[in-house]
């Protein structure tokens, strides 16, 4: 430690910037995705939504009380940590954004806040919820019991034998989990049942969807709430870095809400933006253009249009559509998606751990795993300056990877 | 059979009966068509078939258990319509499936390949008003009439642009909720059709939820008639054969015609 | 939420304060307790640990680099939260410190990463320490993998069931955890195991102290590693509070650090300092004078000098003693020392959870119990402000409370 | 028998046998007392005393055990005394305990308690120098010879300090490390055996790691004699009797005085 120099100047304020990933309109489309894909029952929902944050979002008052909620609450703004040990190994500059430090342990908290807040506003009594790796379910409990509100989050079996220790923490904050024993029995089928929830209990429920997915508004929004992440961390390489900008970008792609929440801090800088997907889940790499969930997008399926489970040892990732936005992102050539496997994930896993002393979640880990891998073929060439939103903490995921040390 | 879906039922309506449609998922058994042709038999003025989706938003347990079982069969779209394309119901069938399905290739092929094995009509749950534009196209130009949903939730204006952009019939919801036998059907559902009769000449049929045939006649005075899907889903999945389906869609019949007297 | 105004300016330069709890001098004692009550063979590490830390402390360099760590790497400063609801439940104003939020869940990583920078400059390879709840030893291995030492945590064979998740996250960080077997198997045999493992490596290791205990200089210095809790907490109470300082100051005692460097930071303030003990490891309350571990000072003992075992529901406050500076503030009355039993416990865990969305550890669970039962009997007078640092989160408690959901 | 340990040991040195010192854990066994008259019976200079502590931090697994025991059995230093006031074993006794047992009450009504029951001399391993001061005054005050360590790890300035202020004898570690048979003796013994035996003309023995006769009597070549303990505790804890401990001392007796001609 100590060879790379870092001032610690850090919660700078974030300056009003480029903005290049902007408002998709009234009919919330993304090129040719996104859109507004669900029964005429929930219609009405959506427009009182996105009406709804229109008018928060563009409220000094709404946008202070989550400011301050970020920050006396959540614990924003998250360090930019350079990986002073691995760096060197590498011959890059890795810095690392830390929504691990958040509260709650991930990325989703700032998500569930905005929402939340949203939700409290609009007179909801009750949030909503899908859950994959629990973050987002313990994230909106956590949300739900700050304010008052009521939770129930869908969990699918599989997830809830995977990530047990998170079903307990939402216990604990007083949710309520459903388990969801359809399908692949993970996030995808916790969304449908969301989803059904939702039908049945539109006008005293919010559904507070968990990443840059569902009808519209949902992508833009999360993505909005989510901006905090790339606006801070702009801020903080502006403040660091001899060239203010890092040559790379990274993040980890489930549905794509820490990655498009970054992106969105750098889409107007020369950065090269990448994406990265789980290969067992690389909706971006292997999938075709669909609708899921409310929205058109990129989806894993077979030849017939059945959509295919994912697999991943990220339960966050283990989702087989991406968000509408990053199929334009790739689509348009501004950010590239790339996939990596289970294996090179545990072993980024325990190598960040072993050389910074940060066990990053498991979701987390396929970005670092990219840079590994890319940084020791060349593809990162030596003395590049790498900038990665490490999206949460690992706690959750040890007893899953007990039996792989 | 010719004509479109919604001459036909305008014909059948014209009789003074309740309308009657109910649903079959496509696939669900090996010899599901013979379960359409005793729907028919039995006294359906059309047959709704589910074309089955990995994920199917909308539905409850037993159309999702339904479909299900189809997939697992190897149930496909070239497949059902290889099947619709030698079968002559007298009635017309309407496609019910998610968008997923429908946008695979294009809408357009999807629309005209449905038309050339037979199929009247479409209805895609997940594609409300403002998503439907060229899918509405795709099948008017196949021939095919793409019925909308309108819902307990959906304003007046709404209502209304629903009631004119939908073919065939308004499909009206009788409640906030996914298809299945449980829950009550809405305070809304009688207001729902008052206003959509109001709106709209075409027929209106209530769907979801229409869970025995006192159900049916009771919804059927507020409308044009009914969809029954989870109802006869249900019986199928316990183990009923065609021909106890098709008896079952009788009492439907044999009620609505009650009602209506 | 909302009721309660809070502007959100936090992260102010602490300013140099009233430093009532100094430098207890060569000897170590604060007035007849602490000393260095160890065999000879570690008395040449103790005087050269105290040379170190008292050149280390005086040095720009080092505090730069130490204040770098904790803010670009633990994520410090921790932001004071209001408990919005409990406060309102409770008829007072209930601040949080929010130490829960520092990497790796727990104030001791404050102290861990003092010490391992010391230890660096010391030139040692290996990083020793002892753990109850963890906590401590999750923070020695991180600190270990950070700066590239190695680490050994000594922990009891009873406190491995019970916070096994704690184990894991040593072993995937890279350390090595030696059960101990010995006596009541919890916290007080580890430390023993600790020392003596250390007579035998002191060359090349280091002991790394969890709490303000064993011989001089640790509980002066490992005060001084966490009194950056405090005077954070000073600065941010006087930027947001009317009368800038909070009528309590409240924290959980174990062996008292946590509590320790919150109250360097008010000891020179009107705040009254409240200490809170485990009922069943009480040794403010239930101890008598005597010499464990290193130091002399306030031990649960029988009537013959026997050590008790502690018994809490709080691995980390399973200790039979109390930090010598502790029993000192006692008798002296500037602070007082209470007790909460694990019952109490629980219920106050499950109910900041509730109201505020935060899953406290179940040892800062103990200082929260005692502000609801003090302000329910109005022992704290309605519309006091209460400033409780709250020493970290509950996931690794969750599954030991599991069945008392 | 009369005099201080000092006195003695001196005298004893005298005759030009190495010293030794064997070690029992008062109240691990019924018949403890049994086998400190053994020792003295097999040759033994003086005896030390363990007075089991719940934390002895300075003591291997075989003492911890042995303590552990010795507690269970529900020994107290009351009981301890009482026991010793009835025991005349012809050579001095020297108490080994940790601090806290000391500072009980007070370390001057300890000290005068030890003093009453018969006892001469004290051991406290985690009172070290500069701890100590009070401590020492007290056992002056009782007559009690207080034994310092001095550690591999002592620096010369140290040492002469700690050579100065014991009495009795000065107890040399053998190493880095805690009481116990296993691990090496350190290198640095013999040039700590040296130094003392330079700085002071007390007794000096080594201790720790005493682990066999031959050990034992190669130890004391570098000073005046050996204190003995894990490898008669461990003997203890697997059935030894009285008598073959005793045994066991007069075989460490021989090889002393072998090595020594
Ligand atoms: C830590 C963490 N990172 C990433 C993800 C993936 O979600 P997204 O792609 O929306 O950021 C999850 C989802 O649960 C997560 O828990
Ligand atoms: C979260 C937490 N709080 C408090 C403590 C008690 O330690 P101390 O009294 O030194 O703060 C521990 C010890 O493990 C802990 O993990």
């Amino acid at each position: 430690m100590g060879e790379m120099s870092w001032s610690g100047r850090q919660g700078v304020a974030v300056p009003p910037g480029a903005r290049a990933m902007g408002d998709p309109g009234a009919t919330g489309r993304f090129g040719g995705y996104g859109g507004r894909y669900v029964p005429e029952s929930l219609i009405p929902a959506c427009h009182e939504i996105e009406a709804a944050f229109r008018a928060a979002w563009g409220d000094p008052e709404f946008r202070g009380r989550l400011d301050t909620l970020l920050r006396v609450y959540a614990g924003r703004p998250t360090p930019l940590t350079p990986a002073w040990r691995l760096s060197r190994e590498l011959g890059i500059t890795l810095l690392l954004k830390r929504e691990d430090l958040v509260h709650t342990g991930s990325h989703k908290i700032n998500n569930v806040v905005g929402q939340a807040l949203l939700a409290h506003r609009m007179g909801k009594e009750r949030l909503l919820a899908e859950t994959g790796a629990g973050q987002h379910g313990v994230a909106t409990a956590t949300a739900a019991a700050l304010l008052g509100l009521k939770a129930t989050v869908f969990m699918g079996e599989r997830d809830i034998e995977r990530q047990e220790l998170n079903v307990l923490r939402m216990n604990v904050l007083g949710a309520e989990v459903v388990p969801v024993t359809t399908g692949s029995r993970t996030l995808k089928d916790a969304c449908n049942e969301a989803m059904r929830h939702w039908v049945s209990s539109v006008d005293d429920s919010y559904y507070c969807v968990g990443s840059v997915m569902g009808p519209h508004p949902y992508p833009w929004m999360v993505r909005e709430f989510q901006r905090v992440i790339g606006e801070e961390a702009r801020a903080q390489c502006a403040a660091e870095l001899p060239v203010g900008v890092p040559d790379y970008v990274v993040a980890c792609v489930g549905g794509g809400s820490n990655a498009a929440g970054t992106f969105a801090g750098f889409a107007g800088t020369t950065a090269r933006l990448v994406g990265v997907e789980a290969e067992g889940g690389a909706a971006a790499t292997f999938g075709r253009a669909g609708v899921l969930h409310g929205f058109r997008s990129l989806v894993l399926q077979d030849e017939h249009g059945q959509v295919r489970e994912a697999h991943s040892v990220a339960a966050g990732l283990d989702y087989p559509g991406i968000g509408p936005e990053h199929a334009h992102l790739r689509d348009g050539g501004r950010a590239r998606y790339e996939t990596v496997n289970d294996d090179e994930v545990v072993k980024a896993l325990l190598r960040l751990a072993r050389t910074e002393g940060i066990v990053a979640a498991l979701e987390s880990s396929h970005a670092v795993a990219w840079v590994i891998r890319a940084a020791g073929s060349g593809e990162i060439a030596p003395g590049s300056t790498v900038m990665l939103t490490l999206s949460g903490r690992g706690d959750k995921d040890i007893a899953s990877i007990k039996e792989l040390l | 059979m010719t004509g479109s879906v919604e001459e036909f039922l305008t014909a059948r309506r014209g009789t003074g009966r309740p309308l009657l449609v109910p649903y079959v998922t496509a696939g669900v058994t090996p010899d599901w068509t013979n379960i359409v042709r005793a729907y028919a038999d039995a006294g359906a003025d059309a047959v709704e078939l589910g074309f089955p989706f990995s994920d199917p938003m909308l539905d409850g347990v037993t159309i999702q258990e339904a479909a299900g079982r189809a997939i697992a069969a190897g149930t496909t779209v070239r497949g059902i319509l290889d099947e619709v394309a030698t079968l002559d119901a007298g009635v017309p069938l309407i496609a019910m499936t998610y968008s997923n399905l429908v946008v695979q290739r294009s809408v357009a092929e999807f629309c005209a390949a449905l038309a050339a094995s037979g199929l009247r009509g479409l209805i895609v749950p997940d594609s409300p008003l403002e998503e439907a534009g060229e899918l509405a196209d795709a099948a008017a130009d196949a021939g095919l009439d793409l019925v909308l949903l309108a819902a307990p939730s959906s304003s007046r204006a709404r209502l209304r642009e629903i009631a004119e952009r939908s073919r065939g019939f308004v499909y009206a919801l009788t409640r906030m909720g996914t298809t299945g036998e449980r829950g009550e059907i809405s305070e809304g559902a009688a207001r729902l059709g008052r206003e959509l009769k109001e709106l709209t000449d075409r027929p209106v049929l209530f769907g979801f939820g229409v869970s025995s045939p006192a159900r049916a006649a009771e919804l059927a005075g507020h409308a044009d008639g009914v969809v029954v899907a989870s109802a006869l889903m249900r019986r199928l999945l316990d183990g009923a054969r065609p021909r106890e389906l098709g008896a079952y869609v009788a009492s439907l019949r044999r009620a609505l015609d009650q009602g209506a007297r």
